[in-house]
């Protein structure tokens, strides 16, 4: 067991967005959180990374409880994080937006490097010089995730990896996820994409009004009209 | 589908906002009749929140025009719009916190009334503004909490405070922006009690933006769905239901 | 309850109206700078509490008061009252002006504007001699004499008279601001400080509402300035310059920003915490600012916040 | 004519390099950590006090001063962030500015407090003493020095800012200090450096002055405005707009002092209120 949440309960100000949240995520897993727009997906990324630090519940990683730690000692044991809005560093070039993650982690041993990183997202090594602010937002995607990567972490936290993104990079960001989980990192995803998700995951939370409402692997949800109804589509 | 109402309440031609290379809203025509309640619906990204601020005035598109009551309002001020008839409620909530939930309510009303320059008079001289917000507080079922300051409310009761905040204006048009995210069941169905209410009695006209597809399928009359900036398909709740391209996109089609 | 409030005002009056009868100098002296800090902070505060906005410059409107009203009484036959009026109208008029251009701005961008209209103020009533007699001031202001319906010309040499005048003016000052916070524009501007965007879409012209509120706030801190020049016969540049601008905000804060009396209590602790320092030790600002670290940190509410929060209830529960 | 024009173009630049020393922590403050520090001024007065005490008092040469004092001042604002200002990040901005505020008053009744309410100045180290002929008339090789050693500061700067991996670090955090935490950069610990560094650039420019100008209580007042003034017309948070935005104040005061002196003040004031209601992004920002 890579992750455990228990019963994680999150708040913005007074409104309450995760209820009861509890999940695990395996070692070499790819787990999805699955739900339409604002039904908390976001926000358990967010709770698990010590963004937005939830007011119960517990999380543990590889079995230490680090729920409470600040966001960077969360990403110093191994967690990595891409946001649903990119945040790429605009003011740095690509590469310094890699190699700067690259010396805060405390994880420089890992297998990533700038140049595995560069090899499994091609696209941004003839970018390298470019800053982030003017890069296009599919290309803004693929660095958050390089960015992620270069921390070595042993969990990848991606949220939305499909969102807003064209078919043809959809599908080249299938083999990428594919070729992350084969080097051995763990990932929990957040995606409202059924098909997509499919393609890359084992298993899904399905997520309702800030609760788990449902788990199992994707093909047994895909199959199960009634919950694809009543979750997912309209 | 039928309104009673003004046939022309709102109306965009060719709406369109760019965020650099982020086509959010990208042509948009829409006409909404009055009494109809229209849902607006999309995955993410589909540009929902920027149509909203469009029509409520937060941004100014980069082109096309927006008519409310036959008359154009595209780059009309926000108070002026309110004044007008078109109010919203926002996706975060949006309260005066410090003031007291009457005082909340009363604000608009005397904004609305066109006695807010008074500054010579007290706030509780007026008879009519005691009754009105009476009435609103009664409405929105806050008569209890009326002189507690709006930061101490509960978030359900905070969110139903909102929308009595819009009614307060008297708008002919409200834009809710997802009233229901956050909220325990018991707060729910309370604020969809309260829309349905208002609603048939043609008190005003809602369009709203929701994720949550019991609230969308209990209330709407008419849905309108957005994918790329785009009205991708438009309907009553059974035909939306039924469309194979709105179930497409919101499962992911482009993969397949 | 309501009771509570009416004993602290009826105290607080009849308090205010025996301090003559000590005779001393001193103590009248002092109470007539309290007076005057009083309401120069509580005209500020209808801009930082009411409306929400920071503005570091009201020493100029204050200054403006000031220069106006002595320059009446000196260089033309206008009563007291009437050039005390007069200052506080021009500094109005100046905040329409000035106003006019600030409210365009928010949040730091506001403060940093007022600073620097502020500062514009200063730098004339340096620099233009001519008119304000440069860095020595205006010197020579004579008090005169109020005139009275059916009494005629008070006179107003004794110090204890123009107390009266001055608690009077300050009195009037209060009741209007109490009046105007009360009213459906006080109600909007506290919705605009809490909610600018809330207050639009409940149908307000934000900008324009935050304008009359600037003057008003001119108006008020003017009409405060004014009655210091025949006080002190006497009106050195010194008034208008920024750092007088954190006499009001220290106030204030010590008071509580978001209670109508906060300013008031303020102004009197203001001058008391700055007497009693001054008797232990030459470094009062020291001690002002450690409480202003304090306020700031640990009761932004200030002294009638607290005890609207936490006294008065404790009160409350004890005696009902 | 034209050689008064010179003339006062150079004593306008030394004032401008001053003033670029204590714009530049303060800009560096906002940008980075997004508090306009109204106690900016006091830590450049605190800085000329400990280096005149060294030099003055302890008897140290001019350039160990030089060192010692602004290094004081830069332990001053790491307390002052660590214990205070760290506490206001996430409340509204106007207490930022009272919160620095206290620490204006604070700070003028100590420095008064320990060195008493008098002007103090020390002497011009040797190697930089005496004055050249500039169009016949003398000018202090000392002023040269601040003339060239102002620029420098802003290369050093840009290089540290764009070159270094701690300027990326700051950088990054700036625009997102969430993202910058969410790859491992303790983002406290950052801001509390920077904050240091900012009052130590402030602490220099206020060692660097008292050779040629006096050092007094009051200094903190008048140096914070024309450095808000600098800060504003450049726009708040931009390094590059702080640097030409000094040059246009000093050259104002200076040629305002010779040609408009009813206006000498007030030039600055009427500057700065025009930028912020024109381009409140400052000169050299973009909205």
């Amino acid at each position: 067991m890579i992750l455990r949440a228990e019963s994680i309960n999150t708040y913005y100000g007074a409104s309450h967005v995760l209820r009861d949240v509890s999940l695990a995520v395996d070692r070499g897993e790819v787990v999805c959180l699955l739900g339409r727009n604002g039904v908390g997906k976001t926000t358990t990324l967010r709770s698990i990374m010590g963004l937005t630090p939830p007011r119960s519940g517990r999380i543990f990683l590889m079995e230490r409880d680090i729920s409470g730690l600040p966001p960077h000692q969360v990403a110093r044991s191994g967690v990595g994080y891409v946001p649903d809005d990119r945040r790429v560093f605009p003011d740095l070039t690509v590469e310094e937006n890699l190699e700067l993650a690259h010396r805060f982690s405390g994880r420089q041993d890992g297998a990533w490097t700038l140049g595995k990183v560069l090899d499994l997202l091609p696209a941004l090594r003839s970018l390298s010089p470019r800053r982030g602010r003017h890069l296009s937002g599919g290309e803004q995607k693929m660095l958050s995730i390089g960015r992620a990567l270069m921390t070595n972490p042993s969990l990848l936290l991606l949220d939305e990896p499909s969102e807003g993104l064209s078919p043809l990079v959809v599908k080249g960001l299938v083999e990428i996820i594919r070729t992350i989980r084969e080097e051995k990192v763990t990932i929990l995803m957040a995606d409202q994409n059924l098909k997509f998700s499919r393609l890359v995951a084992d298993r899904a939370y399905i997520l309702e009004k800030g609760a788990v409402q449902h788990a199992g692997t994707l093909d047994e949800i895909y199959a199960d009209e009634e919950i694809v109804r009543r979750y997912l589509a309209i | 589908m039928t309104g009673a109402g003004h046939p022309d309440l709102l109306r965009t031609e060719g709406l369109r906002k760019h965020f650099g290379e982020v086509r959010a809203v990208d042509g948009v025509d829409l006409d909404l009749k009055e009494g109809v309640l229209t849902a607006v619906i999309g995955p993410n990204g589909a540009g929902k929140t920027t149509f909203i601020n469009l029509l409520s005035g937060n941004l100014f598109p980069d082109a096309g025009r927006i008519f409310f009551l036959g008359e154009e309002i595209t780059r009309l001020p926000v108070h002026l719009r309110v004044r007008r008839g078109l109010g919203r409620s926002f996706q975060i909530t949006n309260v005066f916190p410090q003031l007291t939930v009457s005082r909340n309510i009363q604000l608009p009303l005397l904004s609305c009334l066109g006695t807010a320059w008074r500054f010579w008079k007290a706030v509780d001289a007026s008879e009519e503004i005691h009754r009105r917000t009476e009435m609103i507080l009664a409405e929105a079922g806050l008569e209890e909490k009326a002189h507690l300051p709006a930061c101490i409310l509960s978030h359900g009761d905070q969110r139903l405070l909102e929308v009595g905040i819009a009614l307060a204006a008297k708008p002919r048009l409200i834009l809710l922006d997802e009233p229901t995210a956050g909220m325990n069941p018991a707060e729910r169905s309370r604020i969809l009690k309260l829309i349905a209410d208002l609603s048939a009695a043609r008190r005003t006209t809602f369009v709203l933006i929701e994720h949550d597809m019991d609230v969308v399928f209990s209330l709407a009359q008419q849905i309108v769905v957005l994918h790329q900036g785009r009205i991708l398909a438009r309907g009553t709740p059974s035909v939306i239901r039924e469309d194979a391209r709105v179930r497409d996109i919101y499962l992911g089609g482009e993969i397949a | 309850m309501l009771a509570l409030r009416w004993i602290f005002w009826l105290t607080a009056a009849v308090l205010l109206l025996c301090i003559p009868l000590t005779g001393e100098r001193f103590y009248i002296y002092l109470a007539i700078q309290v007076l005057v800090l009083a309401l120069f902070a509580m005209g500020f505060n209808l801009l930082f509490g009411y409306t929400g906005l920071l503005s570091f410059g009201h020493a100029g409107f204050y200054a403006a008061g000031a220069y106006a009203a002595g320059l009446l009484l000196m260089r033309t036959p206008l009563s007291l009252l009437s050039s005390i009026l007069g200052g506080a109208l021009f500094a109005g008029a100046l905040g329409a002006v000035i106003g006019f251009f600030c409210v365009r701005r928010t949040r730091i961008y506001f403060a940093m504007l007022t600073l620097a209209f502020g500062m514009m103020v200063y730098a004339l009533a340096f620099d233009w001699r001519s008119v304000t007699g440069g860095d020595d001031g205006l010197i020579g202001i004579p008090r005169g004499a109020l005139w009275l319906p059916g009494l005629g010309a008070v006179k107003m040499d004794a110090l204890w008279a123009y107390y009266y005048l001055v608690l009077a003016i300050t009195a009037a000052g209060v009741g209007v601001i109490h009046r105007v916070v009360h009213s459906p524009f006080g109600l909007v501007l506290q919705g605009i400080r809490e909610n600018e965007n809330r207050a639009a879409f409940a149908g307000v012209p934000v900008r324009r509402y935050r304008l009359a509120a600037f003057a008003l706030s001119s108006f008020i801190s003017g009409l405060a300035g004014a009655m210091v020049a025949p006080l002190e016969n006497t009106v050195a540049p010194t008034v208008a310059h920024w750092t007088k601008s954190a006499a009001p905000v220290l106030a204030t804060l010590l008071g509580g920003i978001h209670t109508f009396s906060g300013p008031m209590v303020g102004a009197l602790l203001f001058y008391l915490i700055q007497e009693f320092i001054e008797r232990l030790t030459e470094y009062w600002l020291l001690g002002f600012g450690l409480v202003l670290l304090i306020l700031v940190l640990g009761f932004r509410g200030g002294v009638v916040g607290y005890y609207e929060a936490h006294l008065r209830p404790a009160l409350w529960r004890r005696f009902s | 004519m034209l050689e008064q024009l010179f003339y006062q173009g150079m004593i306008g630049l030394s004032l401008a390099m001053f003033l670029w020393l204590v714009a530049a922590g303060l800009t560096l403050i906002f940008g980075v950590l997004g508090v306009l520090n109204f106690a900016h001024g006091s830590l450049y007065m605190l800085g000329a006090y400990l280096s005149y005490s060294a030099v003055r008092i302890l008897g140290l040469d001019f350039w160990v001063g030089l060192a010692v004092g602004p290094l004081l001042v830069a332990l001053a604002g790491g307390l002052m962030e660590r214990f205070f200002i760290r506490r206001v990040y996430h409340i509204d901005e106007a207490y930022q500015l009272l919160l620095t505020f206290a620490f204006i008053l604070i700070f003028a009744d100590l420095v008064k407090w320990v060195w008493g309410p008098i002007y103090q100045s020390a002497p011009v180290p040797g190697a930089l003493g005496g004055a050249i002929p500039i169009f016949g008339r003398p000018f202090p090789v000392y002023n040269l020095f601040v003339i060239a050693l102002g620029p420098l500061v802003g290369l050093g700067l840009w290089f540290l800012l764009e070159k270094s991996w701690w300027g990326r670090t700051i950088r990054a955090a700036a625009a997102d200090r969430e993202m910058a935490a969410a790859i491992g950069v303790d983002v406290p610990r950052l801001f509390t450096a920077v904050f240091m560094f900012g009052s130590w650039l402030g602490g220099v420019g206020g060692a660097l002055g008292i050779p040629i100008r006096t050092v007094s209580p009051g200094m903190a007042e008048d140096y914070i405005i024309q450095a808000f003034a600098v800060a504003v017309i450049g726009g708040l948070g931009n390094l590059k707009g702080a640097f030409f935005g000094s040059i246009l104040i000093g050259l104002v005061n200076a040629y305002g002092h010779v040609y408009a002196p009813v206006f000498e003040l007030a030039f600055m004031y009427i500057l700065m209120a025009a930028i912020l209601l024109v381009r409140p992004q400052g000169l050299f920002g973009t909205s």
